[in-house]
């Protein structure tokens, strides 16, 4: 982080017709610069016991959401709630395989969400395209696309599961590893030309924020 | 054969009823007549319910099969009437009119076998693909798993064996040249 | 809406007063169901590393690869399942299907990383916490996707087998046959286990799909004895059969025979290929056995010009005067032997070599020669009185009786000794209306026959002395020559040395004896090398004659090279190893005479 | 160790391991075929290599024998008394054979064990016991595996 | 009545309202919103806070399901058939399972067709005490939710006991059922039957007999009884506007024409009866519930003995086989060439047409505020549509 960072250039928002180009923003994101010693683990502290959930379910793995919302698991006593918006985020689960469609709605939201933030992957799926390995419309490895932060086997976990996942998840913040959103920005003409490759109609900010 | 089917045979020339089973049958008409077929068949022999459209990728001999299955609730029992088109110009009346959901089905065949129905609501747009740019999908020579893995990366370091030839490699070597 | 519309929503406050639903702590108190399709676990000494869970598994998570410390071997591939854990749906066909029935699942189902390359391992062989989990998945009582039981094949009862020499197994119906190629799960396990190396899913796929022609072309392509091996192959593979881990082996010699019997002889040629074009070359095979008219069939593919010389008046070796009528009628073996001779086969029978013919003399009129003469010698008992006049040997006597001239065993007989000849001879005699006794000296489990011979010849009617010690033969007091006394002594398996099988120690006192018309020894049998002089160049050790991978013994100059192949070189000594080793030998011979390589 | 008789003993050893030599050499003379020839060379090639031995360790003044007495299968015990082979002798004739004089030299060494009144002098023969022991029984192992296959 | 006065029947006609006059707004209702359920977009044009005209956007589930099919052996699409419609996967298992058997000849023992029915009623009850928060939830109720989805765990328990799977079951095998039922796990059933019978009286109290809930929902989504066969409308959709369709009365499959019930029947049709209804459709569940661990045979084998599932070939022919979902007729369509892949299988999902076609025109002159209730009343699952 400390070392010389170049300026790069401004995106160029191809995807949009040129009148729209300007409404959004140009620049690639920035990595975050992380304030010194206590404060910094303060504030890991206070994120990691703070996730808010994008509510936005985007495969199978949105069904045990539900339960977990609710009383029998309840997670809002972990400190876990969902958020309607990704502006108001900072945890995204990724249910489970992502149709092309999706993918580009689960760009489009990562980017919008506020940092730090981290993403939690369930299922086959999303580490090596489970059962939709032969589908011609769904990706198989989510961290081509997105950085992600910690993966919980099964189809589908359970919602314990779900929860031993947002306690490693709140481990890796209080170590300060959520290192997700640094990575995306780090190599993100790495992501961009990923998500481009599988996208075939970006016609969206090239950062969406 | 049943009333039914005479009566089908009789004025749009269906051929080939089938019964399936005690209450599901079958019958083949000419693709130009479907339009008129399925009117008679809401209208008068009492199909009043659309299950579900579809087709079949015969790409032996050329053509795509529709299928469009119909339930008479009263006399509780099914008819699934079935079409060919040419599978180079697949084109088909639409029966949009006829039943309200029928366009959603004609967009989807739209979409995933290229199959064409003049005047379908929306039947050009985009169904459950986005910036799709490869063919038709479901038809049988669109390979999935080629598409796939020219598309999505995967996860590499996956290698398998095969037991025979593995045991050929290790016990009998000089059986392989 | 009236009133009780307002009224009625604050009734939820009474569960204020009740029990949470809320659980605890979720993640320790709610163990998976005894059911719970968790994580895999597999029993990796169970297990034999077919790959029938990687072909079931629709997902393509499992690879098979090679576990640390465990190599390939009969029966087991040493390969173990991996399962990708980016591709698993638990959906648990693999443990449904799984032939050993080693595969199951834990109840365990919390894995958390966040490298997702970890989520790969060969359950069994890399350790993992929930293996030996005690619940979890696994398949029920009764349910499996593969058969476990074997289509049952058509026999004569014993009573009527005994009656007659008519052929015990009747073959399967086109049904059968199907039904059983069915249970195969195309694994290739057995493969390995077979001498000659038979394409064995590609012949039993070839019955399922019903197409006899693409079968016999592939039997044909290792083994042009498919009737005869069809019937009394000592079938390797079915001990290495993948299936037979957790059920019945597929019965694949049977499916064997079943392709074989489908295609008539004059059908033959339309269904196997042609050979190639006159080479010029001359071959000269000694011994028309399985090993020797194999290695004349794959030569006269090549277009060399074969001659087999047979001391016998028949062809066929030990398929025709070692093994009776009941196993292997005539018809059959003529079958096989027929199509070998319709290539152009010459068969000079009656011609014994060393007697008739020098071997000298074959290396001069041809450009190569194999030695495929077998075992003829029958060894002795070695007891004192061991040639007493009703002392007979195994061998002659099965031969005796394929000439059809008279046995006269007489009414009671002992048969000595544990191996096929043994049982062969112990049920030829109850055919012949004897009533026969089987010594062995150690016991029924540590017989060298087929578990299935030795269990026939029982339920025909043979009594089975275990642990018989022969000491002596004597006259017997009344009848001179005409019937002797046979004794042994009773003996207890002792574990000598660890690791060995037991020795059969006598019990002192023991001593045994009865009195039988006929006693025939089948210990054992060795070669006849007689006929191998020392200028012939061929090397031998302890009455082998010594050969390379190819067979070949001998390229001194002043002769032809020399092959050998069969039971007099190899140790496995059945039909199926001497078609195994023609057929290499051929390959070597052909290489030799093209000057290809070797 | 009393050195002329612990010579004796070897040369006695030494006579034994000789005449199995020329036993073999003889056999060998009566053979008829290239297969008898080989195999009985190479068993008078092993007793060849026990005179070599022996010689050696007189030499040394020293006995290097494992006393491990190899496992008794029986065999040689319940054989046939011993023929003379013939021209015509089958590997199981020269097994045998080879057998049974293993069997004889075993059984004397122990005789001159069973009398020798020095403690040193009866080790040397029980070593010779053991060592014709492991003679015997690697031939009855060639006769189980080989001959008697089937019993 | 007010319900009368509230009800709107909108146009057949789409209207064209014009963007570029600034009296519209166009906004997107999903995917990612709470109040859809599952994945699907509707992009509303609303004047002031009414909406004039929707279209839905649907395929973010999309994968490919009738082509993997095609790639896959009979038996290998078991596993993959019930990620159709996740909430609700046992349908999926048995209208394959049935159609394989009836194409295969195949007549499954006694036991698996109760075991079967048991599965199924389970599954419907589960999936209605989803739905029946997502319910309350879209019209701000969210205490609802908090005991429908504990009493859907309490019911999954039982799935996972006997099953081994806690949402994707993959019980309905072709051929049977996977397993018998473990010892003691009726009598579980039935106590958990206890607890969610009592629950649903609360629940039917605190949101049936709720002011807030009866404005709301009343007269909302009304759907004419004509639309039943013009749209295709099933299952409650269709019940709830007095067209007393039920395919478990009418196909008679497995078990149930010799259980005890009759379909229940609404006439008013709006979101509040629809609701209602369901209702009854819970209780109707857990006494067929009862009725069947009443009459199951407790003894005999649970499954039919398949060909060798990685050769299984299923004779030529064509077949479809519907059953009676929580939403209406679902049902599998599978066409055989006589090989050991389907030639074809295409899926009939409910929600084809009651979450595109009549959403689309239900929702004309509906309050955006209403929107995700009437899409909730109307208990879709996208998944279903798009395979």
């Amino acid at each position: 982080m400390s070392e010389k960072k170049t300026i790069p250039a401004p995106l160029a928002n191809e995807g949009l017709p040129p009148e729209e180009r300007g409404l959004f923003c140009d620049a690639a994101p920035r990595e975050y610069e992380p304030a010194r010693g206590a404060w910094e683990r303060f504030l890991n502290w206070a994120r990691s016991e703070s996730l808010w959930l994008l509510g936005f379910g985007t495969g199978c793995g949105a069904i045990e959401l539900r339960p977990l919302m609710t009383s029998r698991f309840d997670m809002y006593r972990y400190g876990i709630q969902p958020r309607p918006t990704p502006r108001q985020s900072s945890v995204f689960v990724i249910g489970g395989y992502a149709s092309v469609k999706t993918l580009k709605r689960i760009v489009r939201s990562y980017e919008q969400m506020m940092g730090p933030k981290f993403v939690l992957a369930l299922g086959s799926c999303t580490i090596n395209g489970g059962m939709y390995w032969d589908s011609y419309n769904t990706i198989k490895r989510i961290d081509q696309y997105i950085p992600v932060d910690v993966y919980i086997a099964g189809c589908m976990p359970r919602p314990e599961a779900l929860l031993a996942g947002f306690q490693e998840l709140k481990r890796i913040i209080k170590s300060g590893g959520g290192e997700g959103q640094n990575e995306y920005a780090r190599n993100f003409d790495w992501y961009k030309a990923n998500q481009k490759k599988v996208i075939k109609d970006w016609n969206m900010p090239d950062y969406n924020w | 054969m049943n009333e039914l089917a005479k009566e089908l045979a009789g004025r749009y020339g269906a051929r080939g009823w089938h019964d399936i089973r005690k209450d599901l049958a079958s019958v083949e008409v000419d693709a130009i007549r479907i339009r008129d077929v399925m009117a008679y068949l809401r209208d008068e022999a009492g199909y009043g319910h659309l299950s579900f459209m579809t087709a079949i990728d015969n790409i032996e001999r050329g053509a795509f099969t529709l299928s469009y299955a119909l339930r008479d609730h009263d006399a509780r029992r099914g008819l699934i009437v079935h079409a060919d088109v040419d599978r180079a110009e697949p084109t088909v009346d639409s029966i949009h009119l006829l039943w309200g959901q029928a366009w959603t089905y004609q967009r989807e065949m739209r979409e995933w076998f290229g199959i064409d129905f003049p005047g379908s609501p929306r039947v050009d747009e985009e169904f459950v693909l986005e910036g799709w740019e490869g063919p038709p999908m479901m038809r049988r020579d669109f390979d999935s798993l080629a598409y796939s893995d020219a598309t999505y990366a995967e996860r590499p370091g996956r290698v398998t064996h095969d037991p025979a030839s593995h045991m050929r490699e290790k016990l009998y070597p000089e059986a392989a040249q | 809406m009236d009133i009780k519309d307002f009224i009625a929503p604050f009734a939820v406050w009474k569960r204020a007063f009740e029990k949470p639903f809320t659980v605890k702590k979720p993640i320790d108190e709610r163990p998976g169901a005894p059911r719970y399709r968790g994580f895999h676990m597999n029993d990796a000494d169970a297990c034999v590393g077919c790959g029938t869970c990687e072909a079931i598994c629709m997902n393509n998570a499992i690879d098979l690869v090679p576990a640390a410390g465990r190599e390939a071997k009969d029966g087991d591939s040493g390969l173990r399942p991996r399962i990708d854990y980016g591709r698993c749906c638990w959906c648990a066909l693999c443990v449904d299907i799984c032939p050993s029935g080693s595969l199951s699942m834990s109840n365990e189902y919390v894995w958390i990383d966040r490298d997702p390359d970890v989520f790969r391992y060969v359950p069994g062989v890399e350790a993992k916490p929930w293996d030996g989990s005690a619940l979890g998945y696994r398949r029920a009582e009764g349910y499996r996707l593969l058969d476990e039981d074997r289509v049952p094949m058509p026999e004569l009862g014993h009573a009527e087998a005994v009656a007659s020499f008519l052929e015990l197994v009747r073959g399967y119906s086109r049904a059968q046959a199907e039904k059983e190629a069915d249970r195969c799960v195309s694994c290739g396990l057995c493969i390995a286990s077979c001498p000659a190396h038979m394409d064995i899913p590609g012949y039993i796929k070839a019955v399922r799909d019903g197409d006899m022609d693409e079968g016999l072309r592939l039997l044909y392509e290792t083994n042009p004895f498919p009737e005869a091996c069809g019937r009394v192959c000592t079938h390797r593979c079915e001990e290495a059969c993948s299936i037979g881990s957790g059920g019945d082996p597929v019965a694949i010699r049977w499916l064997k025979r079943y392709i074989a019997d489908q295609v008539e002889l004059s059908d033959y040629a339309k269904a196997l290929p042609r050979g190639a074009a006159p080479s010029g070359k001359k071959v000269a095979i000694v011994g028309a056995g399985p090993g020797g008219l194999s290695a004349a069939y794959y030569l006269s593919m090549q277009g060399h010009a074969v001659t087999v010389f047979e001391a016998e008046e028949a062809a066929g070796g030990m398929l025709r005067y070692g093994i009776p009528e009941y196993r292997l009628p005539y018809p059959a073996l003529d079958k096989d032997i027929g199509y070998i001779e319709s290539l152009g086969v010459s068969i000079s029978r009656g011609v014994s070599i060393g007697k008739d013919i020098e071997l000298s003399k074959l290396r001069t009129d041809f450009d190569a020669v194999y030695l495929s003469t077998g075992l003829p010698v029958a060894y002795g008992l070695e007891v004192p009185g061991e040639d007493h006049p009703r002392v007979l040997d195994g061998v002659a006597v099965l031969a005796r009786a394929t000439r059809g001239e008279e046995l006269g065993l007489g009414g009671r007989v002992a048969v000595i000794g544990g191996g096929n000849v043994a049982m062969d001879a112990a049920r030829t005699a109850l055919r012949h209306g004897a009533t026969v006794d089987i010594l062995y000296r150690r016991r029924e489990e540590d017989m060298p026959a087929d578990a299935d011979e030795v269990r026939e010849a029982k339920a025909e009617g043979a009594r089975l002395v275990e642990k018989a010690i022969p000491l002596e033969v004597r006259d017997a007091p009344d009848a001179a020559g005409e019937a002797a006394l046979f004794i042994w002594n009773e003996a207890t398996m002792v574990q000598k040395e660890p690791g060995k099988r037991p020795v059969p120690e006598p019990i002192p006192g023991a001593v045994r004896e009865g009195r039988y018309d006929s006693i025939i020894a089948a210990i054992g049998q060795g070669p006849d090398l007689s006929f191998i002089a020392e200028s012939d160049g061929v090397p031998v050790k302890r009455f082998r004659p010594v050969v390379d991978s190819f067979g070949m013994a001998t390229r001194a100059a002043g002769g032809a090279p020399v092959f050998a192949g069969g039971d007099l070189v190899n140790d496995r000594k059945d039909a199926i190893s001497a078609i195994a080793d023609g057929h290499r030998a051929a390959i070597g011979i052909d290489r030799l005479l093209y000057g290809k390589g070797a | 160790m009393d050195a002329t008789t612990f010579a004796a003993a070897l040369d006695l050893a030494l006579g034994r391991e000789k005449a199995a030599v020329a036993f073999y050499r003889e056999l060998s003379a009566m053979a008829s075929f290239a297969a008898q020839k080989s195999t009985l060379a190479e068993f008078m090639a092993m007793e060849e290599g026990h005179v070599a031995m022996i010689s050696g360790m007189k030499a040394k003044g020293s006995v290097a024998l494992s006393p491990t007495v190899a496992v008794d299968l029986g065999l040689a015990a319940r054989m046939d008394a011993e023929e003379r082979p013939t021209a015509g002798m089958t590997f199981q004739d020269i097994l045998v054979a080879a057998i049974k004089k293993e069997e004889r030299s075993g059984v004397l060494y122990e005789r001159l064990a069973e009398a020798a009144s020095q403690p040193g002098l009866k080790s040397v023969f029980e070593r010779l016991v053991a060592e014709e022991s492991r003679h015997k029984r690697y031939f009855e192992d060639l006769y189980e595996s080989e001959i008697s296959k089937d019993n | 009545m007010r319900r009368e006065k509230q009800r709107v029947i909108p146009p057949a006609e789409r209207a064209t309202p014009d963007l570029d006059s600034g009296k519209y707004l166009v906004m997107w209702q999903g995917p990612q919103h709470p109040g859809i359920t599952g994945n699907m977009s509707l992009r509303l044009v609303a004047e002031g806070d009414t909406v004039v005209d929707c279209e839905t956007h649907v395929g973010y589930l999309h994968r490919g399901f009738e082509k993997l099919m095609e790639r896959r052996l009979y038996m290998q699409n078991f596993p993959l058939v019930c990620r159709i419609a996740v909430p609700e996967p046992d349908f999926n298992e048995y209208c394959y399972a049935a159609a394989l058997e009836e194409l295969a000849g195949i007549v499954i023992p006694e036991k698996a067709v109760w075991l079967r029915t048991l599965s199924l009623e389970m599954m419907r009850l589960a999936s209605f005490l989803m739905w029946i928060g997502g319910q309350a939830g879209a019209f701000g109720h969210g205490t609802i939710a908090q005991w429908s989805v504990t009493m859907r765990d309490y019911v999954l328990d039982l799935f996972e006991e006997l099953t081994g799977g806690r949402i994707y079951h993959m019980y309905i095998i072709p051929g049977g059922v996977r397993g018998d039922v473990p010892a003691g796990f009726y009598k579980r059933v039935l106590e958990t039957m206890a607890v969610v019978e009592k629950n649903l009286d609360d629940i039917e109290l605190v949101m049936f007999h709720n002011a807030v809930f009866k404005m709301r929902a009343e007269g909302l989504g009304y759907i004419p009884r004509d639309w039943v066969d013009h749209y295709g409308i099933t299952g409650p959709n269709a019940r709830a506007a007095g067209v007393a369709r039920d395919l478990r009365k009418d196909s008679g499959y497995l078990a149930y024409p010799r259980l005890d019930f009759q379909p229940i029947v609404g006439t008013e049709s709006d979101a509040y009866e629809r609701a209602r209804l369901r209702l009854g459709e819970m209780y109707q569940a857990i006494d067929l519930i009862r009725q069947i661990v009443d009459m199951a045979p407790k003894d005999g084998p649970f499954r039919e003995r398949l060909p060798n599932p990685l050769y299984w070939r299923i004779p030529a022919g064509e077949t479809y086989v519907s059953a009676e979902c929580t939403r209406g007729e679902y049902g599998f369509y599978v066409v055989s060439d006589g090989s050991d892949k389907p030639r074809r299988v295409a899926v009939r999902g409910p929600s084809y047409t009651h979450a595109v076609s009549v959403m689309e025109r239900l929702v004309r002159g509906v309050n955006i505020a209403d929107v995700a209730g009437l899409m909730v009343s109307l208990h879709t699952y996208p998944p279903e549509i798009e395979r």
